[in-house]
């Protein structure tokens, strides 16, 4: 693992400050073996992760299987183009699933409008609207990125402590939108 | 930033591989095994026995009765929810043959400790309930679930000798503690204020009271055939060979037995009846709102009903535990006057676990394999199945089993000769559709498949 | 039949409401009046031997330098294998179309699609309102002059350059760190990398 | 919402409103249908189309000529071949340029190719959809071959921009002839391995046999083109009727629903015709590579194009069926207007007329039956 210096820059390095016992790794080790995602594909990416999900780069391998309903699965894929007509529903999606919740934004729409930065009706990245922890770029990703961001959640998930991803007791007033403002 | 990269996927070694598979037998085995132990100690003479010989006051007897019951308990409840923790690996492994996949292969050697991962994830999850939903029922829905799933336990057969209690009742006491089931998923569809949870529910309530018709009824023809309700009396009427189970003795108990089966998966929401939650087009069906621990509890009673129901047409139409060539009258008397059983009785209980998990798990392939092979009917179809088909034949079984036992009395050769002529027809069946699917694979392949790839 | 010949009796049957067509640049159409084009419509689906059973397209232009938002209809003969293209121009402030929906179910959709874009009201449409834009959408966006709004409830439409956000970053981390440590150099991040607020984003 | 609804039927207590998707496993996308249901039978079902609605029409009028391409590829994800070649011929109308043939030959070979591709998306989760999750698994294990051989050609997976203005991107590589053949003979026993696998599954054709029947009328009435046509007995393909490209060269048939399992027009029908389709262009395909003809495979075309004014329609004949481009150009370098006539869009308008008294699941078999593509619908 790199030293902390480094991995301040990089994913959950705040979290990784923090004191990780035995237990939560083995905890994580359980959690990340069994990531079931959202069935969310919204556009072009999402026939890729049906791909990804198929055969060939078959994510069931990792223990990711799709759930339909939001509430059992883990993290959110938002596969594709993000409309504003759509985005009100996703952050209800969001909202509605449990904690601890990560969301992979797939394919460059959603990371930041991609190539519909000109389109009047497409919201420009899916971090305008929830929290993001994986960025997966291409126009689709490939299988092969998918899983590779796959694996990068998993990294997420293995070097957190397990309690600070439950909800808090009371929700803040306004929490941040997103990462990149 | 460096991640640290899975190594690259080596094939797993032959004997892995079989360390795997023997534990995924082996860890409800050693559970059996235990319960084993414990059931012939819970006779009160044995325990009495066992008391005096250790000089113990027998004013303690009912509390080492009850201590024992407890433990008895907890290893039946703890062998159900892993043995369909297994399941769920194990079906997971298949549906990647089937489906040209791999399936889980990286939590621990075959993925095997995927279901664990799963259940230590779902209990750490939050428990969401939803905001205008009837919190009481919607927290309780899970536990009458689990509870229907627990009981069943109760009168499972598992062995010659392996059987928490075999009531008088016991066909009828599996019949009506399933139906718990329905009703914590009738409570679940309610309370979830959802509408897609609430379909699912009416679809599950609907469908598993219609299939209890068929099912019942189809249940009195080993029934009438073993002349008891005793699950382990209806076992004692038949026989190890094939020919002497009761699918094969008597024509109407063939048809009875494929609707037992087709009623039993109707009542498990297993495909291709799963329309209470049927994925595509309810989202979850009455899962929908359910997440974390109580979803698992829901997870749990859904793949360990597989088991359940494979166990109840063993025990009413396979034969149950009983071993070729050697009759449950010679183990009885290998039991011994002592206080505990002799050893070759212990042996001979052991194989008899061994034969009826065997069907069990043969029963249970067949059923996950039709989950990934066949569609899901709709539901006026299901209906339709039911009260067209299944419910009439089902009391045409009946019917026609009362005859054929008259029949039988007078002449008892005809359940021989039918049951080596049906056993029979069913081995050939059986190598010509094993042919067929050796010729439909050569025709895509053009090789022998490969089942060695983990 | 050749779109002349049509043509020939679009014009023997309506008059002067069926323009001339144009020269066949690359297809030629025909402009007809706006107010008859119900009628014209019904009678190019059920004249024998023109029987125009196949509306393909209903597209409506803005053309701001002449005022006016045309409406095309581009229509086809499954049996006779010919087809025509009518506009109906209407005016740009105020455009009003009759609907054929009435002649052509599938101009129910495409006909919805063209007052969701550009605004033109389809007279005796049974069902018009917005079909792709949300119900609460403003303007309509394939005038020429749209201009779009700044995002929508609430959701800008803008976004940072991301590398901007990240050297803003860079440089508050370096101000909080204590000076005694070697301030390290924040790696440039993946493409994938997001990165770690001050704040834990998520709550 | 809801009060759409409310507006328009007089009283909603007595039914069940369902928001069924945008998020669903079966909504193909991002669709969203009010579907009022009287228990499991629908009073109707309402479409609520735009969730995937990016503007590409504007986009069009925004960007080049050549830089529309990669856009088309858009508008249609799982067939893209056939946007890109819709949108250059309209292009290539207004420029009145010829196409080499070799060109064409490689057009029609990647379209074929990519109409198999897209076909098997579409009976794969057809199947899903009706609940047998395992044949979308096999079509997409099918479709990855056919991807590695597109990739192979032009680059790419899904998003092809392969077809140009005045041509193809690249000639085919070598070797990629025998590899396409060989996939060929592979494929045409696969296509029965699948039907074996599901397409008389008796429980399979029960429930899309006389379903959500539409009749050669209403198909036209509504605009239906594609495999939906032809599934309700309409004889009509843009490839055989209308050529374009390399088309009059090939010897193929034009697969006709005839109520093969019930009546003609039902979900059956839809989907059994893609199945027959697949395998002619298999065969299409085939004669392609055997007649290739040598020579360029791009036409000479100006660096910057400027068409002079005027308007052009080019038709296709889209894994969807009939995709149109209609495009102006005001003699800039940009167009004026580009509009995309789509096989979805049409499709989805006639469901609210089919929906009233199928059952739920049937909805979800008619709108599989169709083939949408979100982005077709909401471009």
């Amino acid at each position: 693992m790199a030293s902390r210096d480094t991995m301040d820059a990089g994913i959950g390095g705040d979290i990784l400050m923090s004191h990780t016992s035995q237990l939560d790794s083995l905890i994580n080790l359980a959690r990340l073996n069994s990531l079931h995602y959202l069935l969310f594909g919204l556009a072009c990416c999402g026939i890729e992760l049906m791909q990804t999900g198929g055969p060939r780069a078959d994510l069931d391998r990792f223990g990711a299987v799709f759930r339909a309903s939001p509430r059992q699965s883990d993290f959110m894929i938002v596969a594709g183009t993000l409309t504003y007509k759509m985005a009100e529903r996703c952050k209800l999606l969001y909202d509605q699933m449990a904690e601890p919740k990560y969301v992979v934004s797939m394919g460059s729409c959603s990371n930041c409008g991609g190539l519909f930065q000109l389109a009047y009706s497409v919201c420009k990245g899916v971090d305008k609207i929830i929290p993001v922890d994986v960025y997966i770029p291409g126009c689709p990703p490939r299988p092969e990125a998918l899983t590779e961001g796959f694996l990068r959640l998993q990294e997420l998930v293995r070097r957190e402590r397990w309690k600070d991803k439950t909800r808090p007791r009371v929700q803040p007033a306004a929490a941040p939108a997103s990462r990149i403002a | 930033m460096p991640v640290n990269y899975s190594p690259p996927p080596k094939s797993t070694p032959k004997v892995i591989v079989a360390v795997t598979l023997a534990a995924a037998a082996g860890i409800p085995f050693l559970f059996l095994g235990l319960v084993l132990l414990l059931t012939p100690v819970l006779k009160p003479a044995t325990i009495d026995g066992l008391l005096s010989n250790a000089g113990i006051d027998p004013s303690w007897r009912t509390p080492a009765y009850v201590a024992a019951l407890f433990v008895l308990a907890l290893l039946m409840m703890n062998y159900g929810a892993i043995f369909s923790g297994v399941i769920t690996w194990w079906e997971r492994r298949v549906a990647g043959r089937i489906q040209s996949r791999i399936g889980p292969n990286r939590a621990g050697f075959g993925g095997f400790f995927i279901f664990i991962a799963d259940a230590v994830k779902m209990l750490l999850k939050e428990d969401l309930v939803p905001a205008d939903a009837d919190a009481l029922l919607f927290r309780a829905a899970p536990y009458f679930v689990v509870t229907g799933f627990a009981l069943t336990f109760v009168v499972l057969p598992f062995g010659h000798s392996l059987v928490v209690t075999d009531l008088n009742v016991g066909v009828f006491y599996v019949t009506s503690v399933t139906a718990l089931v329905v009703v914590g998923i009738l409570i679940s569809g309610w309370a979830s204020n959802s509408k897609w949870a609430l379909f699912g529910g009416v679809r599950a309530a609907a469908q598993v009271i219609s299939y209890e018709i068929p099912a019942g009824v189809s249940i009195f023809v080993p029934i009438a055939m073993a002349g008891t309700l005793s699950m382990q009396g209806i076992i004692r009427a038949q026989g190890g060979l094939p020919w002497e189970w009761f699918v094969f003795r008597n024509p109407a108990a063939l048809i009875a037995f494929f609707v037992l089966f087709t009623s039993q998966l109707a009542e498990a929401n297993r495909t291709p009846f799963d329309l209470p939650e049927a994925e595509s087009e309810l989202v979850a069906g009455y899962l929908s709102e359910y997440s974390g621990f109580r979803f698992a509890l829901f997870f749990l009673v859904e793949w360990g009903n597989i088991w359940v129901l494979s166990a109840i047409v063993t025990t009413l139409f396979l034969g149950g535990w009983q071993i070729p060539f050697v009759s449950a009258e010679y183990i009885d008397g290998l039991r011994g006057a002592g206080v505990l059983p002799s050893l070759a009785w212990w042996g001979w209980n052991a194989v008899s676990m061994a034969v009826f998990t065997a069907k069990t798990i043969a029963l249970c392939n067949l059923v996950i394999w039709l989950r990934w092979t066949l569609p899901r009917v709709r539901v006026d179809q299901m209906m339709g199945l039911c009260w067209k088909y299944l419910v009439p034949a089902a009391f045409a079984c009946f019917v026609f089993t009362l005859f054929w036992e008259l029949a039988v009395s007078v002449a008892p050769r005809i359940e021989l000769v039918s049951g080596v002529g049906f056993t029979v027809i069913a081995v050939v069946l059986a190598v010509l559709f094993a042919r067929r699917v050796h010729q439909n694979i050569q025709a895509v392949q053009g090789e022998k498949i490969d089942l060695s790839n983990w | 039949m050749k779109v002349n010949d049509i043509h020939e009796k679009l014009m023997a049957e309506f008059g002067d409401a069926v323009g001339p067509l144009t020269e066949p640049k690359i297809d030629p159409f025909a402009v007809v009046k706006g107010d008859r084009i119900v009628d014209i419509s019904r009678f190019l689906k059920t004249t024998l031997g023109i029987e125009l059973d196949h509306c393909n397209v209903i597209s409506g232009v803005d053309w701001p330098k002449r005022n006016v938002i045309e409406v095309v209809y581009h229509l086809f003969s499954y049996r006779h294998r010919h087809g025509i293209v009518l506009k109906v121009e209407a005016d740009r402030a105020k455009p009003v179309v009759p609907s054929v929906e009435g002649v052509w179910k599938t101009a129910n959709w495409m006909e919805r699609e063209c007052y969701d874009l550009l605004g033109v009201e389809f007279t005796g449409h049974p069902d018009l309102r917005r079909i792709l834009l949300p119900d609460d959408w403003e303007g309509y966006p394939l005038r020429k002059d749209y201009q779009e709004h700044g995002g929508y409830h609430g959701i800008s439409n803008e976004r940072e350059n991301p590398l901007v956000e990240l050297r803003r970053l860079d440089e508050k981390r370096k101000a909080e760190r204590p000076p005694a440590a070697p301030a390290p150099q924040a790696a440039p991040p993946a493409p994938s990398t997001p990165v770690a607020p001050a704040t834990p984003a998520k709550a | 919402m809801e009060r759409l609804i409310l507006r328009r039927v007089g009283k909603p207590e007595d039914e069940m409103l369902i928001n069924f998707g945008p998020q669903h496993p079966s909504t193909h996308g991002v669709l969203n249908f009010l579907v009022e249901t009287d228990g499991e039978v629908m009073k109707r079902a309402v479409p609520e189309i735009g969730y995937l609605h990016r503007a590409l029409e504007k986009i069009g009028e925004a960007v080049s000529y050549p830089g529309f391409m990669p856009y088309t590829d858009r508008i249609d994800y799982v067939a893209a071949m056939f946007a890109n070649e819709g949108y250059a011929i309209a292009v290539e109308k207004l420029l009145k340029l010829e196409v080499p043939p070799r060109a064409q030959w490689l057009r029609a070979i990647s379209c074929e190719l990519c109409r198999i591709a897209s076909h098997l998306v579409a009976v794969g989760a057809m199947a899903s959809d009706i609940g047998a999750s395992t044949p979308l698994v096999h079509a997409l294990r099918e479709r990855e071959t056919l991807n590695d051989l597109i990739e192979a050609l032009c680059g790419a997976r899904l998003t092809y921009n392969y077809h140009r203005i005045g041509g193809v991107a690249y000639d085919m590589p070598t070797g990629w002839r025998d590899r396409v053949l060989k996939y060929l003979d592979h494929f045409d026993t696969y296509i029965q391995e699948f039907d074996r696998l599901i397409s008389f599954n008796a429980i399979y054709v029960k429930r899309l046999a006389n379903v959500a029947v539409i009749s050669k009328a209403a198909a036209i009435d509504y605009g239906l083109v594609g495999p939906n046509l032809r599934g309700s007995g309409m004889d009509w393909d843009v490839r055989r009727d209308a050529p374009y490209g390399a088309y009059p060269s090939f010897n193929f048939e034009v697969p006709v629903g005839r109520g093969f399992q019930g009546t003609i027009g039902d979900a059956y029908d839809r989907y059994f015709v893609r199945m027959l389709e697949m395998a002619q262009s298999s065969r299409i395909t085939r004669q392609a590579l055997e007649t290739m003809p040598e020579g360029e495979t791009m036409a000479k075309v100006p660096r910057k194009i400027k068409p002079e004014a005027g308007e052009a329609l080019s038709r296709v004949e889209s894994a969807r069926g009939e995709m149109a481009y209609y495009v102006i150009s005001d003699g800039t370098d940009k167009a004026y207007r580009v509009r995309a006539r789509t096989g979805s869009f049409t499709a989805m308008s006639i469901i609210e007329d089919i929906s009233p008294g199928l059952m739920v699941a049937d909805l979800i078999a008619l709108i599989a039956s169709f083939d949408v593509v979100a982005p077709e619908i909401d471009r």
